[in-house]
């Protein structure tokens, strides 16, 4: 069996866990947000690797990429918010 | 089927049940709209990448089309939830400014 | 408030053991199956659909239906949206340097956007690739200052956000009081009523996702209403 | 070829989508799409009735590929009962809305809302049921914010939340069901599956999501809030339709689906919390102050009756005993969907007259509102399960089955849930006769009572004497 497609997915997937236990696990909304868009745009590579390219696609724009921006347009008007319960 | 593919199938499933037991985790532990919609979000990722895992059936056959529809479904429906969820969540702030 | 400490062990260590439960059922499932497969149905079917693109002949054609559902999902969720009050205040104006690059952005997005719409038929792309398009070009004319992200007034952005079903409901209806049955497309013309369908629906999900960008009611009703 | 079934879905769906273009013209182009969609619902249970199940392959490709609706007597049976509560919500909300800011807002989300119920009852795809509870799900949480309280909003955001949680387990069962089966249609699907890991737990994870929508207990925390800060039309179609949706989907997959590995423990499992939220709801029910946080308590009561059969039909003797089950069943369900909804629009109406819904200041009430506790009256008589209602029938048949089957402790569990409800209903009725000083305000609004008064006539009388065409319906 091919051992070094093997690995590169082993490698993808650790990855893509670490970054969602990275994104769920951040205290700060902006850092959460950027690193849940990470996440997507990397499940968008796996995603292509695993021959669904149109998914991909789907996944980038929408899954990491407007999601992404409507919570970091959120998150603009929370994170003063939650800097001064940060301070307090 | 070829044991090649299985392995595949079944690392990437896996990894998807991971992402879902996590986020589910994450959505009963962690408090503030926030956490909770990026972890329904994980959820959700989690639930396609084991139907996008199950439908690969090999680098050079076709994938099965019908998982990746339901996939291509499932992240419109969860990008209007979030977006519905995140107009509640800005409203509660308004109030509160208000009140 | 931090939630209690048992709760952070116990939900971690359930988790586990539902985590391996459910890869046993997996693996099971993936070695038990022995049937025919629906995929290799809905393959040898493609041809007859009316695309080429697999995907999109399950889209469209063989699970139309739930595409139809989904489209009034993402009309729910913007009414829903319009229901809660006015939207938010719009975006400072840009610098000199990303108004140039919006300029740039915004129609290249919008030619990709329509690309992806006409390759969906035998290429990987289709109405919602293509709708994603044009709400990031309504998101960035958003991000970039413009109050509306591009959209045109209340009663027009009414009508492109429900177009989409509207046309797929009607389409559906129309194909059953001529006799052919709900969502049946006749065989020579389902290529030109998928077309149809898709370029209906993604007007209407680009303009459905820069309006819930903007994550209120227009203001031109508010307006009007006072 | 007219498809009886897609026209149930295409009417309601086609008021949302004229209403969203015409707002100006909501009230009427509602009024009017609400009149078509019962008709075609009706329509469908008719014809159920004379010509048995009726199924369509949308799309014209044979299921599994294509998707596949289908009526038979149970869904037929709730598609009536849905679509004439509907209706009278519909009379009631013109009223309701008819100088509020939210009317614009309110008639395309419920003709949405109700295109979702319509499609779930008909709905044999297991994909598609997700789509339709999405459809559910938001559209009720948008639906129950549009009082735009701050407790209103939280509350719903809450419900929105945890019922997308409850969606994606349910589609993740799907998933492995999928792998395992390589179907997505439910008949097809039940007639191979096989005991083993994967369908215990796409079954475990299909039935824990759909219970958290259905607000099993202890999964019910998020409901009386919700429900109780909702506008009252809408209160009455989540209470009494939008949860009934969800624990009929539960009976449905575990009768239908997962007849096979369904095993009497996890039954028992099930009908203990029932059993729970019986006593629970019941209680909190009586502690209630406020009449609308009564009526969600009341409907926590009410789904642990529901799940209380299964450990029943599991254990029922002969195929009669079951079929008599799910008469019973199927009574307790409609009645409840029946009277819940005319509480809660006469709730609303005691609200709009006297303005608030405190429970200890109703005093007079039955002097000036005397068709809103006449409702109220007639719809708690068939909560409580007092004769000729369903209820009383569904219970006796339920208490029967206990006995017979050797579940004896589900008997006092019942006598005192029925206890407990006659409780909270008289507590409420001796508040509203006693005698004060009220100026009197007679017939506020002949439409918006006529509907709270006949939806309470029919729980109370219609579906006690239609047992029989119900379980002729249903094929028994």
């Amino acid at each position: 069996m091919n051992l070094f497609l093997f690995c590169f997915d082993l490698l993808l997937s650790l990855t893509l866990l670490a970054l969602a236990v990275a994104a769920l696990s951040s205290r700060d909304p902006r850092r959460g947000v950027i690193l849940f868009i990470t996440f997507g745009l990397l499940l968008a590579l796996v995603w292509a690797r695993l021959r669904a390219p149109d998914l991909a696609l789907t996944e980038a724009a929408i899954g990491a990429g407007l999601t992404g921006a409507l919570m970091l347009g959120a998150a603009r008007r929370a994170a003063p918010r939650f800097d001064s319960e940060d301070s307090r | 089927m070829n044991p090649e593919i299985l392995i595949t199938q079944m690392l990437y499933g896996c990894i998807g049940l991971a992402l879902f037991l996590l986020g589910i985790g994450s959505f009963i532990l962690h408090e503030g709209l926030w956490r909770r919609l990026i972890a329904l979000n994980v959820v959700g990722s989690g639930v396609f990448h084991v139907l996008v895992a199950v439908a690969y059936r090999g680098l050079e056959q076709t994938p099965d089309p019908i998982p990746h529809a339901l996939v291509l479904t499932g992240i419109v429906v969860a990008v209007s939830a979030t977006a519905l969820a995140l107009a509640f969540g800005r409203h509660l702030e308004d109030q509160n400014d208000h009140a | 408030m931090r939630p209690p400490s048992l709760l952070c062990l116990l939900v971690p260590l359930l988790l586990l053991a539902l985590g391996l439960s459910l890869g046993w059922a997996l693996g099971d499932g993936l070695k038990g199956y022995s049937g025919e497969r629906l995929a290799e149905v809905a393959l040898e079917l493609v041809p007859e659909s009316g695309a080429t693109h697999p995907v999109t002949s399950v889209l469209l054609n063989f699970r139309g239906y739930d595409t139809l559902l989904e489209l009034a999902v993402l009309l729910t969720a913007l009414l829903g949206i319009w229901s809660l009050g006015p939207a938010a205040p719009p975006y400072p104006p840009p610098g000199l340097v990303l108004a140039s690059l919006v300029g740039w952005v915004v129609p290249l997005l919008i030619i990709t956007g329509g690309y992806l719409l006409w390759v969906g038929a035998y290429a990987p792309g289709g109405a919602f690739q293509a709708g994603a398009m044009l709400g990031a070009a309504g998101v960035t004319l958003t991000l970039a200052g413009h109050p509306t992200g591009g959209l045109p007034a209340e009663p027009w952005q009414r009508l492109l956000a429900a177009l989409g079903t509207l046309v797929f409901l009607l389409m559906g209806l129309g194909l059953m009081a001529l006799g052919s049955g709900f969502l049946i497309y006749p065989k020579g013309i389902a290529k030109w009523l998928i077309l149809i369908i898709e370029a209906t629906a993604t007007l209407s999900i680009g303009v459905t996702l820069i309006a819930a960008f903007l994550g209120g009611r227009p203001m031109s009703l508010r307006n009007r209403s006072r | 070829m007219l498809d009886p079934l897609a026209l149930a879905v295409a009417w309601p769906l086609l008021g949302a989508l004229s209403i969203t273009l015409l707002p100006r013209w909501a009230a009427h182009l509602g009024i009017l799409a609400a009149v078509g969609a019962t008709l075609s619902a009706l329509g469908v249970a008719f014809a159920v009735m004379d010509s048995g199940s009726l199924t369509s392959e949308l799309g014209g490709w044979k299921i599994p590929l294509g998707i596949g609706l289908r009526a038979d007597g149970l869904a037929a049976a709730f598609l009536a009962m849905v679509n004439l509560v509907a209706l009278g919500v519909s009379i009631h909300a013109s009223v309701y809305f008819a100088d509020s800011k939210a009317r614009h807002h309110f008639w395309p989300l419920w003709f949405l809302l109700w295109t979702a119920l319509n499609a779930l009852w008909l709905a044999r795809d297991l994909f598609n049921l997700y789509v339709t509870l999405e459809l559910m799900g938001l559209s009720a949480a948008a639906l129950g914010a549009l009082s735009g309280t701050r407790e209103s909003i939280s509350a719903n955001l809450r419900y929105l939340l945890l019922g997308l949680a409850g969606s994606m387990t349910y589609l993740l069962g799907v998933a492995l069901l999928y792998v395992a089966y390589g179907s997505l249609d439910l008949v097809q699907v039940a007639r191979s599956l096989a005991p083993g890991p994967s369908s215990a737990a796409a079954c475990a994870l299909m039935i824990g999501g759909l219970s958290l929508k259905a607000a099993l207990f202890p999964l019910h925390f998020w409901l009386p809030p919700a429900h109780a800060s909702a506008p009252a039309p809408v209160s009455a179609a989540l209470s009494a339709l939008v949860v009934k949706a969800a624990i009929y989907l539960v009976l449905r997959l575990w009768l239908d689906l997962f007849a096979g590995i369904a095993n009497a423990s996890a039954a028992m499992l099930l009908g203990l919390l029932g059993g729970s939220a019986v006593l629970w709801g019941s209680w909190q029910a009586l502690r209630a102050e406020r009449l609308k946080l009564l009526a969600a308590y009341s409907t926590v009561a009410q789904i642990g009756y529901l799940a209380m059969f299964l450990p029943l039909i599991a254990a029922a003797a002969d195929e009669r005993g079951r079929a008599s089950l799910l008469v019973a069943w199927v009574l307790l369900a409609l009645t409840h969907g029946l009277a819940k909804a005319s509480f809660f629009l006469a709730t609303g109406l005691v609200q709009k007259t006297t303005g608030h819904d405190r429970i200890a200041e109703l005093g007079g009430a039955a002097q000036s509102l005397p068709a809103a506790t006449f409702a109220l009256g007639l719809a708690g008589a068939a909560l409580i399960g007092l004769p000729p209602s369903g209820t009383f029938f569904a219970k006796w048949i339920l208490i029967q089955a206990a006995i017979a089957s050797g579940q004896w402790w589900w008997v006092p569990v019942i006598m005192l849930g029925t206890l407990l409800a006659l409780g909270y209903v008289f507590r409420l009725l001796a508040r509203a006769f006693t005698r004060e000083p009220t100026p009197p305000h007679f017939v506020t609004s002949a439409r918006a009572e006529l509907s709270a008064l006949l939806l309470a006539v029919l729980a109370m009388l219609g579906v006690g004497l239609a047992a029989r065409p119900i379980a002729n319906l249903l094929g028994v």
